[in-house]
């Protein structure tokens, strides 16, 4: 492009300004770790909840208490408060995706341990946490066929903001 | 050469005075420290934010205009502070594009840039619980700066993000590995991607060395030391837009994907624990909209039966903390101040009554209310807990 | 509670890394230090003023946006900066008034305030001695801060300044006791008793607690540290307005009084030291004028031939810092880059030789001469010391 | 005042706020101590050249030279240099009012120990660097009266700045 440009408005904006580099197909897989709620991410493996139970006790009940109820760090799985208002919000109570349990424990837990579980722990969990609050059966087998199918409790209550601004209190 | 006067002595009480040492009685008698390299900030001024396990939250009522000075920006993040070599950090752009590319902080550095003030608030940002509340207490979850970075959209542009592409992620480097779904519009409009605050550096707190920005936008959005951004056709539906900054509205429902700021105002002067005395008070505070500009704040003096618009500070800035003046002569007698802002959509901020019964709900994300400071006979300031 | 992993070490990392030391492979695999009281500037950036003996410079190259970070705002004064107890400083006024009064901080504070972002900059700020000079060398002694206080104008009204007086002098505590004679117009116009800067506390450097603050006008008539101003019907003639801050004009003639700071810019990028590569390159710059707003910065990347207006960046504010840039693709050959602004009075930045021809004079106070940069083939950029 | 008022621009502006405490004589002349041309602020006492000398050369030729030439902080008395454009500004060349010498000398220097001198050396210091600088003979008594009505040899040199903006250079 040339510059013989009196505006600045008018400045020729480059196809490319060439500055970065191509990504190759290696660094985006090391990078692209998240899962989508069709399953997009989830990786081969599999897991089951009587696994996810014993990994539950040692690296996670400390926090999140036995069964998962009562944690310093609040509860994942639901019991059956009277009233809905004092109800802790739990994966089996207010999770809408079941693939955000996967790819939410496998960035962020253990807490102090981030990053420090293999793909097949985050499988047996999962299957665990659902299996805890009633979501799927003791025996179900969660992998990357199963898991985007599980329809949780919760999906029904969300809706999308639909406030545009002006007057409207909502 | 000039004699260097008492230069490390004059630092130190500069630095280090407790407020029982002696000063000099008379400065004019003593060389004080010649020009350094980087300035100190007054013993006397005692600033600091007020932390938690989890937040940390501005000093409002001691702030003066409306740039918040960089180490005492709001700091809400899940898993702390991650140290980061600017060197080796770099910003991967996958997903729905023709090129995936990376750039390095220095590349980013490259393309055309963007300077402009705005706050960032997290949604998050509301606490009532008793009448011994701050300014800070209340919502200091906000802040602003001068934020400065590269267009999202010319990155965009870059890469050649593809027609259908309707969201996208955004991924720290955190160790919570914090990350949102954006819708694909807000990118092309005014997201940035900041790697400078208030005219350096972004600070290690705010997401060093690069962090998305979105104007206006609950803060968990602007996702800090910035990594990754996947073009998808839907959203991830991660657990910070699922189980978290989710928020109950009417009939049991919760209200996803809540992404604007709702306009605010408090009042930070006179606010808890200031004490007033009779006669004239200038009224102070800050009022913000994340749809817009603000367009005007009424002040009340007396407990909400009448209203007068407040003087706005020039310039008025779009997606901006906007300080607010109006003058008033107390007459000494018991009353309530409150503020209320209305922005150039025509919202006008709402009472906590308006709030709770619209939504059916008394506390939640994106709770803005009308916020009422009691004034004392004897000049206390308290806040009040139930603005209805 | 949130167990609270690293903390200690985190922080420590975040503060005394050296650049050798090594930091985490992946900062996701380790929880940061977590929300703390005051924030930290990223131990990898290394931004000092340059000082001497007299001033310290800003470094100009190294910021973004306008605001200046408080920290670095250039220092220039006369015998150190005092050390000062808010609590027992105050202002007094005197001399043709009819209520000579006495003012403590906290009373200051009380009245109307206003709040404004504006630069300040010494008249003393020209070099160009050599070609490895940065803009910091060049002219470092410029910064912009948001300045809070009271206006001048409503103490002038609390105090009854008599209708005969036509100047004051600013006295500050430090230990020069500096002193400058303004005219009582400035003072009704648009002089701030300032309190704040960048929402906190005047820093130490910048005359803590309290400061004149004359907008657009040469750095030293913004007395620091103030603490007395007198009403007179005639100026002082002190020393920093006879023997100093005086400039020579044509004739063997000196100009005194000269307090408007005259329109400037300067390209901060590309500048010493750093280096660039063929193709794209965005200019940028920060245009200044003392008489108001400027409305246009030129840019020229050959060597003077021909101009180019460049962006400016909104909101362009009165005797404000504004960042101007310019995209351009060099080729990769030898030439010289320039920026030129005009201001709203119709005042175009002069070149050197303008300069010298209209005051008979190769330095002086007020030297604001159009700056070149040279770009050589391989990247380097070099000051041009001389653009007649 | 009332405030039943509805736009901010016609809040009345009280006559006076009331914050602040008037002034006392007292408090007033403890800081009152700049000295204008016309010798308005100049104290009793007087001085002389060679008293002046003694304390200059104890006091101040350490920073500005045997004599007053030549110092490390800079010359305060002229010497005949060829070309005027390597001369040295001082007093004697540069400064237009000799109050500002009583003035400046009392209130920063000697620059390590400032506001250390007397009134009495103050004035002698002034009628030593007059006088060095040939404005004034050694005899010459100066104190407030006969001060302000010393003409110095730089006077006729400045001229006010007549720039009002616009594209004038100047
Ligand atoms: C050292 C304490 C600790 C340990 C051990 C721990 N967690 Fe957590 N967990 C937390 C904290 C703290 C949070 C909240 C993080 C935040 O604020 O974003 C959390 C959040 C969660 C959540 C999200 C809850 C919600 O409703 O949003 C899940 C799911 C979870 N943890 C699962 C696990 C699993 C599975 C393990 C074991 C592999 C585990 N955690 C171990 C502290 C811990
Ligand atoms: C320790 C060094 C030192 C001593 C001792 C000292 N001075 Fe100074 N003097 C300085 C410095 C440094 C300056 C310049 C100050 C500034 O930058 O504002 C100066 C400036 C001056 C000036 C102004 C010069 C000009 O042209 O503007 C005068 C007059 C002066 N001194 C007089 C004196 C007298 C009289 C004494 C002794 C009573 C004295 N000085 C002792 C360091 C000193
Ligand atoms: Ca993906
Ligand atoms: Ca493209
Ligand atoms: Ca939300
Ligand atoms: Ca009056
Ligand atoms: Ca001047
Ligand atoms: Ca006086
Ligand atoms: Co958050
Ligand atoms: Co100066």
């Amino acid at each position: 492009p040339s510059l013989s440009v009196t505006r600045p408005d008018t400045v020729p904006w480059p196809i490319s300004f060439g500055f970065g580099r191509k990504a190759t197909p290696t660094e985006i897989a090391r990078l692209d770790i998240d899962i989508r709620p069709d399953g997009k991410g989830l990786p081969a493996g599999e897991g089951k909840s009587a696994a996810g139970k014993v990994i539950f006790a040692a690296k996670c009940a400390a926090c999140h208490g036995v069964g998962g109820i009562g944690g310093p760090n609040g509860s994942l799985v639901s019991t059956n408060e009277a009233s809905p208002k004092r109800r802790e919000k739990t994966i089996g109570n207010y999770w809408p995706y079941a693939t955000t349990v996967f790819d939410y424990i496998r960035r962020a837990m253990p807490f102090s341990e981030p990053g420090s579980l293999t793909n097949a722990e985050v499988y047996n969990l999962t299957a665990y946490l659902l299996n805890a609050n009633g979501i799927i059966t003791e025996k179900t087998i969660v992998n990357a066929q199963t898991l985007p199918k599980v329809v949780m409790p919760a999906q029904k209550l969300f809706v999308p903001d639909d406030r545009k601004g002006g007057p409207e209190i909502k | 050469a000039v004699a260097l006067v008492q230069t490390a002595s004059g630092k130190t009480i500069q630095e280090g005075i407790s407020v029982t040492e002696l000063l000099p009685d008379d400065p004019t008698k003593r060389v004080g420290p010649l020009p350094g390299e980087v300035g100190t900030r007054s013993a006397f001024e005692k600033l600091v934010k007020k932390p938690s396990e989890i937040s940390s939250r501005s000093p409002l009522q001691d702030f003066y205009g409306v740039i918040t000075p960089s180490d005492l920006h709001f700091e809400r993040h899940h898993a702390g502070v991650p140290a980061i070599d600017p060197a080796k950090h770099e910003l991967l752009i996958h997903g729905m594009v023709d090129k995936p590319m990376v750039f390095t902080v220095a590349d980013l550095k490259r393309f055309p840039s963007v300077s402009r003030i705005a706050f960032l608030e997290c949604s998050g940002n509301f606490r009532m619980s008793k009448e011994t509340l701050t300014p800070q207490d209340i919502c200091g979850l906000t802040s602003q700066s001068e934020w400065t970075g590269v267009k999202l959209s010319t990155l965009f542009r870059e890469v050649n993000v593809q027609p259908k592409a309707s969201w996208f992620l955004a991924e720290g480097s955190d160790a919570a590995i914090m990350t949102r779904s954006i819708p694909i519009k807000k990118g092309w409009d005014d997201a940035i991607i900041a790697y400078a605050q208030n005219g350096e550096a972004l600070r290690p707190e705010q997401g060093y060395p690069v962090r998305l920005f979105l104007p206006g936008w609950e803060g968990n959005t602007s996702v800090k030391w910035l990594r990754r951004l996947e073009l998808s056709d839907q959203p991830f539906m991660t657990r910070e837009e699922t189980s978290k900054y989710t928020e109950p509205v009417k009939d049991g429902k919760f209200r996803q994907f809540s992404f604007d700021i709702d306009a605010r105002s408090i009042i930070t002067f006179p606010s808890y624990p200031k004490t007033v005395e009779k006669g004239w008070i200038e009224i102070r505070g800050l009022a913000w909209s994340g749809r817009g500009k603000i367009v005007q704040v009424d002040v009340s003096t007396d407990a909400g039966r009448t209203w007068v618009p407040a003087t706005l500070q020039d310039p008025v800035l779009d997606k901006a903390h906007t300080a607010f003046r109006h003058l008033w002569q107390w007459n000494g007698e018991a009353t309530e101040i409150l503020s209320r802002v209305t922005d150039e959509t025509g919202y006008r901020q709402p009472t906590l009554k308006q709030l709770t019964d619209a939504r059916g709900n008394e506390s939640g994300y994106h709770f803005n209310p009308i916020t009422a400071w009691q004034i004392k006979p004897d000049g206390t300031v308290l806040f009040k807990p139930e603005t209805t």
